[in-house]
């Protein structure tokens, strides 16, 4: 039995593993599978300050080792998160969650930062500035170091809770993002968001996501992952989570050892609703087999070379 | 906390007509299911290919066993078909809300193509609470024709096809309309469309099973949320398959 | 028998299945397997100004339904391809052939471009400005828009062959490069490249490949290419030929709906040497099944939507 | 136009020790086979995961018989080892340029761990050119040792372990010593540091056998060019896996 107890801004965590935004629901879906206490946090889904229905259908489609998605961030909207959704869960779940916040405006964010960061159960907040499947906004302040610093900047000025910004791997340096937004003052990284991508239907030729594009994760983007967080945390100081084609306790470890200070799963867990809990399990062995006695001796183990 | 999860055997495989197969699983996890028109969720590989599991209808269920129709259109289906007796399936049961409303007189069930299989649970179902059925399936051709035998064997059935080489030449509406059949319920499911002329054409007394592109099946991630008339969304996978006539927007 | 000929500038191939650059050596290596006369045409292995090492062991690393390499531009130089490299492909190959060239400046390319495109059995060049693992020189060409137009430009001026230039995925804007290419001269545009990837070795926490990072492609880039395929060739009118994970002739249609005009075929040639004359014959069988006559009713059937 | 690909039945499975695994493959792709040393590249599964091939050496063949001896280290190796018998495997088989030059009078051949499997073959063809043969094998522990029997029903065998459990403790240097063999030539396949040390102790005489990471085991990709001191580079798939101790570089 390894020491998996993590520290972060906002967090302590009985293990590194989360839940990813956007594939765990508000949690409360997953205790009919297991303890949810198990989680050593949760991501709540994208929270943007008024309710969206999202994207037409089709918002998935797929790709080898991976799935592409366009959900375009339906949710009920920032009250009905604090008042209802997070009222299901409270029974639930005991620990901090991390609430995640979409939108198109720095406006928009403020405002929903500001409201979900007063909330009790909340530990952090983390920004998703890169979602790909919103039109006008998103992905603009994923792309852009000037525009992440700033929407950064804005929240963090309201925030009563630490604040975590995701990145959005699809830009040319994702170290000039990470440091703009560190540099504005943001509590950590959580990274990586999907990449962009496309499926097409051979008979009618009609991209098979009503968005056209969607949002590839997985595992097929796993080694794209490990890149981007050993790039990213050999430069800044503040402690990043790993997410990314997580899809077992190996992985994790691995993500772990290229820099991150936890790890997230996103899709992984809508293939196998199991797999968190299965990652925490595997996780645990591997250390025992490599006779590591705390899960801190493989953070950034990398770093060396 | 509950458990949809389990393992199941496949014990029997066979060809139907061309390219569609009935595949029966055996396995606990068979008890989760509570309704006809309720769909399993199958991992079909062990390996991360194909990644997402595979929705599919249950066609009939007892407490261990599970029996399933399907096509093969694309990589998982195929790989399915090819699957041995005695192999494992990794398998999310019992999900959806399926038919759960019974209560009637006059039920017609109607199937197109691979909606035909999550009629024939619910056909005896209906039989067996006393309710007159009808069954009225639609193909696009005679050599695709399944199931007509058992469902002949539960209730009259009326065949439509659309080269007309079987039965009424048409749409299963065409076949409603000319063998006079009368219902104060209809249950249904099939492509789309059909579905979609079915409730232009029958708006009040209807549930429909829809299909969507799942990434889940579990209502986690949203991806088959659709519009609805009652509620701001519904997903398909946990507040459908199936749905009102009188909420579903036709398009939507 | 669906018609695949397909013309495209300097090339007139008899179907448009092409191997991908790095993945195929300079051909005669995979004349045992069969008759190369088959193909479309054939990208020869990269090749620089001077011979080339390339980077130290491993060079190959592994991911989910792809792999990763940082081969590092291996090569004898061009006057060994013209003179040696060429000479024993001669007696195998009937048609023209595509020149891949890399560089760390552009006085090498337009060196190394200038020698090659007056060789008989070159029929287009093209630029790999989009080798991620080269250290100084090659991906900043593919992620920088004016030294990529520049790099083109200095090309086309001495080169006697069209000139194709091969984008790098791993930019924020592909539209934004593939624009400055075509400004620039260029004859078609080849993409994708590979995306930087990496992998750890769990016991030692050392990257598994001596680069670092490599350049990872196969199946699981696939629609990641797809996408950008679909976002270029909206924007420009020269000719796509469009790779990143084709390993079917299913894949190749799906290219070139997504509007390619002709595709290549990458690490899918390493795993099965007989990828290509597979995937002709896939794509033959499928459009005979569609009922599709000639290759040109595909290409770009996307653009509608 | 050769042909070095084929479709093998796996025909026998054999655990020798721990995580090691004897295996005996059955097709005509065995006969393009020209030496010992030459290596196999085998996919594992139909689907795209593992993506890459795995090389494997020949232990021992014939016409149609291909045995190999491989450990489970990682996923790929495991999914070899789950194969039932009567499986088959796509592989493509007479791969590298193997043990060419048997001419010699007294030699020793040298196997390390998972090396030890090419050295069976060559050391039966030795033999059989009437070549006075002795083998050193060197493993991590008693519980690791295989093919012992196999070695001896050939030629005098010596075993080396690194924590002495049996045989010489030390490396296969150390039994080499200890033994005081003779040799003219010899032969060795294992571990890098272990082929390091030999190319040292002995530069002159020897052929020794390498791995690398592999993209596609014939010369393709350049994956696996490692320098020497004779040329550029050689291709460890093509101009190796065996070596000549004279042009290796250590560290290289
Ligand atoms: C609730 C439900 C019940 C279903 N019941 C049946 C049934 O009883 N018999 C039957 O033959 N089919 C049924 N389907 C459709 C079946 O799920 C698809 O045919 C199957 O997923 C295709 O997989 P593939 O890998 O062969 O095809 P591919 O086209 O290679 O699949 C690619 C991706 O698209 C998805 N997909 C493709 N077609 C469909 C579709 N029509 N609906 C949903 N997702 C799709 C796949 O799940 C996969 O993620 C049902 C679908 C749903 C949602
Ligand atoms: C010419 C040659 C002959 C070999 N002969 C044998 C043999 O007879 N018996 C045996 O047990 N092993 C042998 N190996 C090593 C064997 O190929 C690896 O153990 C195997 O590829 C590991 O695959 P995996 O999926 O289990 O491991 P993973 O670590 O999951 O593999 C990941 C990737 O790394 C590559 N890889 C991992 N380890 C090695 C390695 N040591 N050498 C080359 N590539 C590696 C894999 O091929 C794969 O691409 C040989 C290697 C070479 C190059
Ligand atoms: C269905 C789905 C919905 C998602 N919704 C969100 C979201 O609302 N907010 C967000 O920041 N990320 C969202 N993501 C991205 C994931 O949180 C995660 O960053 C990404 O999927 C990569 O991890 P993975 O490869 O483990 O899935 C979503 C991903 C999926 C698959
Ligand atoms: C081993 C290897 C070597 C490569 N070498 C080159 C090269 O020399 N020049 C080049 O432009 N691209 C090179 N590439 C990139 C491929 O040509 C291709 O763009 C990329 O692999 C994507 O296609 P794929 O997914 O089909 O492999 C190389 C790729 C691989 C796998
Ligand atoms: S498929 Fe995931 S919510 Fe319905
Ligand atoms: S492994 Fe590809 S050249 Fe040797």
């Amino acid at each position: 039995m390894a020491n998996l107890r993590v520290k972060l801004p906002g967090l302590d965590m009985k293990n590194p593993v989360i839940p990813a935004s956007g594939t765990f629901g508000f949690g409360y879906e997953f205790a009919k599978f297991y303890d949810i206490n198990l989680l050593g946090s949760m991501m709540l889904k994208g929270t943007t300050l008024e309710p969206r229905y999202g994207n037409p259908l089709p918002r998935i489609a797929e790709g080898p080792s991976g799935m592409l998605n366009a959900i375009g961030l339906q949710n009920p909207g920032v009250d009905a998160v604090m008042n209802e959704e997070l009222e299901k869960l409270r029974p639930l779940y005991t620990d901090k969650v991390i609430a995640n916040i979409g939108g198109s405006a720095i406006d928009d964010y403020v405002e929903t930062a500001k409201r979900l960061s007063t909330h009790d159960m909340v530990g952090a907040l983390e920004l998703n500035i890169s979602c790909p499947n919103v039109h006008c906004g998103g992905i603009q302040f994923g792309t852009n170091p000037q525009m992440a610093a700033e929407v950064t900047r804005a929240v963090k000025a309201v925030s009563q809770k630490p604040v975590y910004v995701k990145l959005s791997p699809n830009v040319t340096d994702i170290v000039e993002m990470a440091l703009a937004v560190e540099e504005a003052g943001a509590d950590g990284i959580t990274m990586i968001n999907t990449l962009v991508g496309m499926r097409f239907d051979l008979k009618t030729g009609r991209p098979i996501i009503a968005n056209k594009t969607g949002g590839y994760s997985g595992p097929a983007i796993f080694p794209v992952a490990l890149r981007m967080v050993y790039q990213v945390t050999q430069a800044v100081s503040i402690p990043v989570i790993g997410m990314g084609g997580i899809a077992s306790g190996r992985d994790a470890i691995e993500m772990m050892i290229a820099g991150a200070s936890a790890v997230a799963v996103g899709c992984q867990n809508l293939v196998d609703p199991y797999a968190c809990p299965k990652i925490i399990q595997e996780m645990n062995d591997i250390l025992d087999e490599m006779g590591i006695e705390d899960i801190h001796d493989i953070i950034g183990k990398s770093r060396q070379y | 906390m509950g458990n949809y999860q389990g393992m199941m055997t496949i014990v029997s495989r066979k060809e139907l007509v061309k390219d569609v197969y009935e595949m029966v699983l055996e396995g606990d996890a068979a008890s989760f299911i509570q309704a006809p028109g309720q769909f399993i969720n199958i991992k079909i590989n062990d390996s991360l290919q194909p990644y997402l599991r595979r929705p599919m209808s249950i066609c009939d269920y007892d407490q261990h066993h599970i029996k399933m129709i399907f096509k093969v259109v694309g990589e998982g289906t195929k790989i399915l078909s090819e699957k041995k007796i005695g192999d494992q399936l990794d398998c999310l049961t019992g999900l959806g809300n399926g038919f759960v409303d019974l209560e009637c007189q006059k039920a017609v069930v109607i199937g197109g193509g691979l909606g035909v299989p999550p009629m024939y649970k619910l056909a005896k179902d209906l039989v067996e609470k006393g309710v007159k059925v009808t069954a009225v399936l639609g193909f696009n051709s005679q050599n695709d024709v399944f199931y007509k035998e058992e469902f002949e064997k539960l209730c009259p059935t009326y065949i439509a096809t659309m080269d007309g080489s079987l039965g009424t030449k048409g749409t299963v509406l065409d076949a409603l309309k000319e063998n006079q059949i009368e219902f104060d319920k209809y249950y249904t499911c099939g492509p789309e469309k059909m579905l979609d002329a079915l409730v232009m054409a029958y708006p009040h007394n209807g549930y429909l099973s829809f299909e969507a592109r799942m990434g889940c099946g579990f209502g986690a991630c949203m991806g088959c949320s659709c519009q609805v008339k009652t509620k701001p969304y519904k997903r398909i996978c946990v507040e459908g398959p199936v749905l009102h006539s009188s909420e579903v927007i036709v398009n939507g």
